[in-house]
Order: C-alpha cells, then structure tokens, then sequence
C-alpha cells in the first residue's frame, strides 16, 4: 500500500524539480522549492510510517521549519534587489 | 480499530494524488502567480492529509503529526504569500487581460520613503 | 578593580584549586603526579577505555526499564558525543567559538543600519509573532530531548537561531542584546569546563560522567549527558545568533 | 503584569510542548511546565493578543465552526485546481483586486489573509490596514460588494469571532 505512495510521491518530485531546473525566472524556481521541501516533509513522514520509527516525525518537522525559513529568506532578497 | 487504519490509508493516498497535482500544476500552469496558487493550494492539502492520515494509522503519534500539519498549513500560505508580493515588487508583472490591478505602486503609497 | 575583575579571579582561584586537589595526591584516584619518566603514558590518556569491562554486562538493556546501563544514553550517538568523546566537543565548541570572535572582530560594531531597508510585509510580519515561539520551543525540546532522540545542542541552537533569524528579517529594527549573549555565551562555557573537572576530582578523569545514569530511556536518565548538551544548546544557539546579528548589521 | 494573557500564553505553550514530547510522564510535564512559564514570561506580550472582544468559550466554539468551513473551502480550491490543470486551456481573466476587511485584529487579518490563499482561485499578494490586495484567477465581478462576499464572505464573522 505505501509503495504506492512512495511512486506517486517520487512522481510528484520529479516534476516539480523539472520546474525547479527548468523555471523561467528565480522566483519560479523559488515556487518549485518550496513545493519540494513540502513533498519531503510528506515523504519523511511517510518514511517514519513505513519503517516504524518515530524519529523521522521529528526530523520532518525540523526540515519544514528550515525549509519555510529559507523560502522567507530567499523572497526578501529577492524583494530587495530592486529596491 | 481497522476502520481507522482504513480511513488513515485512504487519506495518505489521496493526500499523495494531491501532492503529485500540485506538482503537476506547477508544471503545466501558464505564469508563475498561477503556479504559485496551484502549488500552495494542492501541496498544503495534500500535506495536511497524509499527515494527518499516518496519525490516524498510528495514533500514538497523532498529536505530533497534528501540530505538524498545523505548522505547515500556517507556513506554506505565508511562504507563497512572501514569494508573490517579493516577485511583483521585483518587477515580474502577471499577465493582465482586464488590466485591473489595484497593486499598482502608483495607486497605493509607497512605505518605502526610508531608502538609504 | 571592578567587580567582574573580583569575580574572574575568583572564579581563577577555585578552578585551580580543583585541579591541584585531583592532582596532588590527597585521593587516590591513580592520577597523582609523578616524577618525569615514571609516568606510563598510555595509562595516562587511556587507562579508563582499557579498564571498561562492557562484556560484564549480562542483561539485555531495554528501553525504558534497564537501569544504569553503559553511559546511560538511549540514543548512542549522543553517548559518543557527548560522554566518550566531550572533550572533542569541547573543542568543536571553541572552533565556533573562535569563528563568531572573528566575524565580530572584522564586522565590529552593532550600530550599523539594517541590511533590509523596510520591514517585511504584514502577513510575514504576523505569521513570525506566532512562529517565534513555536519554533523556540522546539529548539528547546531538541536539546533537552539529545540522549532521547536524534538532534541534540548543536542542532537545537541551530533551530533557535533560525527563530532569532526570522525575527530578523521579518522586523529590521531588530536588535540583539550582545552583552547579554555574551555572558550566556561564557556561563556556559564555564559551566562546561566545570563540570569536566568535577569529573576530574570525583572520578580521575576529565568529563567523566559522574552522575547516577538513571533509567534508560526517561528524560531525567544518562547522567551528565543532557547537562552538558544543554550547555551546548546555550552556547551554540548565542553563538549563531550573535553571527546571524553581526552578518545582518554589517 | 496582565496575568489573563500570560496564563493564556503558558496554556498555549505547554499545548505545544505537550504535542512536542507526546509523552505524559511526569518529568515532561514538570520540565515542560518550568520551560513554558519561562518562555511566556519573555514573549507573552508579543505573543497574545490585547483585548479580545469575546471570552474564551465563545472563541473556542468560533474555532471549532471555523474549521470545517475552511476545510471545505480547501477542498473545493483543490477540485479547481485539478480542473484548471487537466485543462490549462480553460478561460482565465486574472487580475489583482482590491477589497476591504472590518477585521481589527491582527492575527485576525493574517488568517483572513491564509484562508483567502488557500480557497478557490485567489492569492493574497498583500495587506495594508483594512485592504487586502487579492491575485484572482477569474474577475466574476467589478462590484466591490460581490467580491467582498465571494472571496471573504464566509470567514470573516467566524474569524471576528475567534480573535
């Protein structure tokens, strides 16, 4: 049952990396980012079902804070490039 | 018991099938603000379903994967919120038809009077 | 002399006077001085890790009812880190120590405008009053929970000083209070260095983990091991937080 | 010292903390107990809110009303969604609106803003005292009244309700 999820989960990074590299401008690549860091947060979780280990829960949640932080960091330089 | 476990199952696939529509949304969607809603929306629903549902198959663990859920349906709007506003100011305009937008740096005023 | 002058010699005083019990023989904990060439080295640096008797340990541990197992830690990372190998910390420590001195001694000065020219915008500004505190505790609870589950000081500072960042680019008038960083920076590194040589005096050998282990896997459990990564978690959390400030009002 | 928000704040705190551990051993709960006082006396002034308009149950009932509506909200952005993207080819007229909130709250706003994110077809772009500036998929309407209702109609009671 999980392997099905881990595919439709793998198929969903594949092609938000392909955004990722392909992204016209910064910010679409900055958008494909942050769809990533929130699909590996799901994978991590998933991971922690399937392997029966609490841990990765905690590892998730530290991944999506980083993550979030990152996203805010990279819009505000970007905000304040043009300024 | 299994009922949970059931409900749990079906929520993280269909959470699953929500985070590969986001993704394909990013892809497919013609210009980055739509992108942008189709990635926030899809992901965070996605997001909060599966997360939800591996609490619901192990529910020692639902409170944990609760406040995670909740921390990323309070993160990812503010993020794709930071991410919009930071590209329009940066100058990425979207593509208008009507010509309506009431975000224009000449309708509202400017905060940014402090420059140095 | 001002008081802090007082207080460091003080404190000068005392740790000396740890170190020369240890040392001049009063107890006899195999670490008294001897005459040059007498001294068997490899007794010196590893008599303790030659001496551990692991095999002697007949149960299995289980967690969360063995009591007083070797080093005490569930998670054992934790137990090389910061039990077998703390005085490497000690000195991992000191490099971020010496890292963040450097950086203030190029940048210098607080005072300097704020790399952002304005504040963020309303809905980042906001969403950081809820998160701030959300995210601080939960670098709280990493490095309180190191020899539970993974992360630890390292990692639970870094968490803080990621909430102390958002703080930063959400408000461009915020300010760090150096001198308070300062001197969390410094209780804890003395605090670490204490503890270090209390191992010295009680058990002859230096960050010896010299408090009951406990029950494996409870909070209050493996000895000296979360004292020291919470002492971890002080200095490093102050330490980027102080590099964070120095880098944004450069 | 305005005891009410400080105990406000220690609740909340200790909720997370409790969420954190997952455990309800006494030593969490004696840690966490010293770790939230502490906390919530640093950042409870920043942290809660000054004179909320309704009492606690009151705030509470609104919250429980206000879930399952931005639930279904969610759910119906995501079925939009899914059609726009299995047929990108699908008449769109965007554009940024303006519309006005009588929210007076800040954490009021910043979830108004959110729930408006996350339901069918709009984005926040940005929020200055009472406007809300609103990327919209498809301009239905040039009234200001219809907007207001169609995008943030249906949370803005519950929202006014909870802070």
């Amino acid at each position: 049952m999980l392997n099905f999820v881990f595919v439709l989960i793998f198929l969903a990074l594949i092609l938000s990396g392909f955004r990722f590299f392909k992204g016209p401008s910064s910010s679409d690549r900055v958008v494909a980012l942050d769809t990533l860091t929130t699909i590996i947060s799901v994978l991590l979780v998933t991971s922690s079902l399937f392997f029966d280990n609490y841990i990765l829960l905690d590892i998730s949640f530290v991944f999506a804070a980083l993550s979030f932080t990152s996203v805010i960091v990279i819009s505000r330089y970007l905000e304040g490039g043009n300024s | 018991m299994i009922l949970l476990t059931t409900l749990g199952y079906i929520m993280i696939i269909l959470g699953s099938l929500f985070l590969l529509l986001g993704a394909l949304g990013i892809v497919r969607m013609p210009d980055l603000y739509n992108r942008i809603q189709a990635g926030t929306k899809a992901t965070t629903l996605g997001a909060l379903s599966s997360i939800i549902g591996v609490g619901l198959v192990n529910p020692n663990w639902f409170f944990k994967t609760l406040i995670i859920a909740i921390f990323i349906v309070l993160t990812n709007p503010i993020g794709s919120h930071s991410i919009a506003r930071s590209s329009y100011k940066s100058g990425l305009k979207p593509e208008l038809q009507s010509e309506i937008d009431e975000y224009k740096p000449e309708n509202i005023q400017d905060e940014r009077s402090d420059l140095r | 002399m001002r008081f802090r002058d007082y207080l460091s010699l003080f404190l000068v005083i005392i740790l000396g006077f740890i170190i020369f019990q240890a040392f001049d023989g009063t107890i006899d904990n195999g670490l008294n001085i001897k005459q040059f060439g007498e001294v068997n080295l490899s007794e010196r640096t590893s008599i303790h890790y030659i001496n551990k008797d692991v095999n002697n340990e007949s149960t299995q541990i289980i967690y969360n009812e063995s009591k007083n197992p070797e080093s005490g830690s569930a998670n054992y990372v934790t137990s090389i880190i910061a039990n077998y190998r703390a005085l490497d910390t000690l000195g991992e420590i000191t490099v971020l120590f010496i890292a963040a001195a450097g950086l203030a001694f190029v940048l210098g000065d607080h005072n300097k405008n704020n790399a952002f020219a304005s504040d963020a915008s309303f809905i980042v500004k906001i969403g950081v009053k809820i998160l701030f505190p959300l995210l601080f505790l939960l670098g709280i609870y990493i490095i309180i929970h190191g020899h539970l589950t993974p992360g630890g000081g390292f990692q639970g500072g870094a968490v803080i000083a990621t909430a102390i960042l958002l703080k930063f680019l959400a408000y461009k008038d915020y300010k760090l209070n150096h001198t308070g960083l300062t001197i969390l920076e410094s209780f804890a590194g003395i605090s670490f260095l204490i503890i270090g040589l209390i191992g010295l005096y009680t058990d002859g050998s230096f960050l010896t983990n010299f408090l009951a282990n406990g029950t494996i896997g409870t909070l209050f459990s493996a000895g000296v091991i979360p004292i020291i990564y919470i002492l971890i978690g002080i200095k490093v959390g102050a330490e980027l937080s102080g590099i964070i400030s120095n880098l944004i009002n450069a | 010292m305005n005891f009410k928000r400080f105990i406000t704040t220690l609740i909340i705190y200790f909720i997370f903390w409790l969420a954190y551990t997952t455990s309800l051993a006494a030593n969490e709960i004696i840690m966490g107990i010293i770790l939230s006082t502490l906390l919530s006396v640093f950042t409870y002034k920043s942290f809660s809110q000054k004179n909320p308009e309704n009492n606690i149950v009151v705030r509470i009932i609104n919250l429980i009303k206000y879930i399952p509506v931005f639930i279904i909200e969610m759910v119906k952005a995501n079925l939009d969604v899914a059609r726009r993207v299995i047929n990108p080819s699908l008449p769109i007229n965007p554009g940024i609106i303006k519309i006005s909130t009588d929210l007076k709250s800040d954490y009021a706003k910043l979830f108004l803003a959110n729930s408006i994110t996350l339901t069918p077809g709009t984005l926040t772009l940005d929020v200055k005292d009472n406007n809300l500036f609103i990327h919209w998929i498809d301009i239905e309407s040039t009234d200001k009244d219809i907007q207001k209702n169609l995008i943030s109609g249906k949370f803005e009671d519950l929202l006014g309700g909870i802070f």
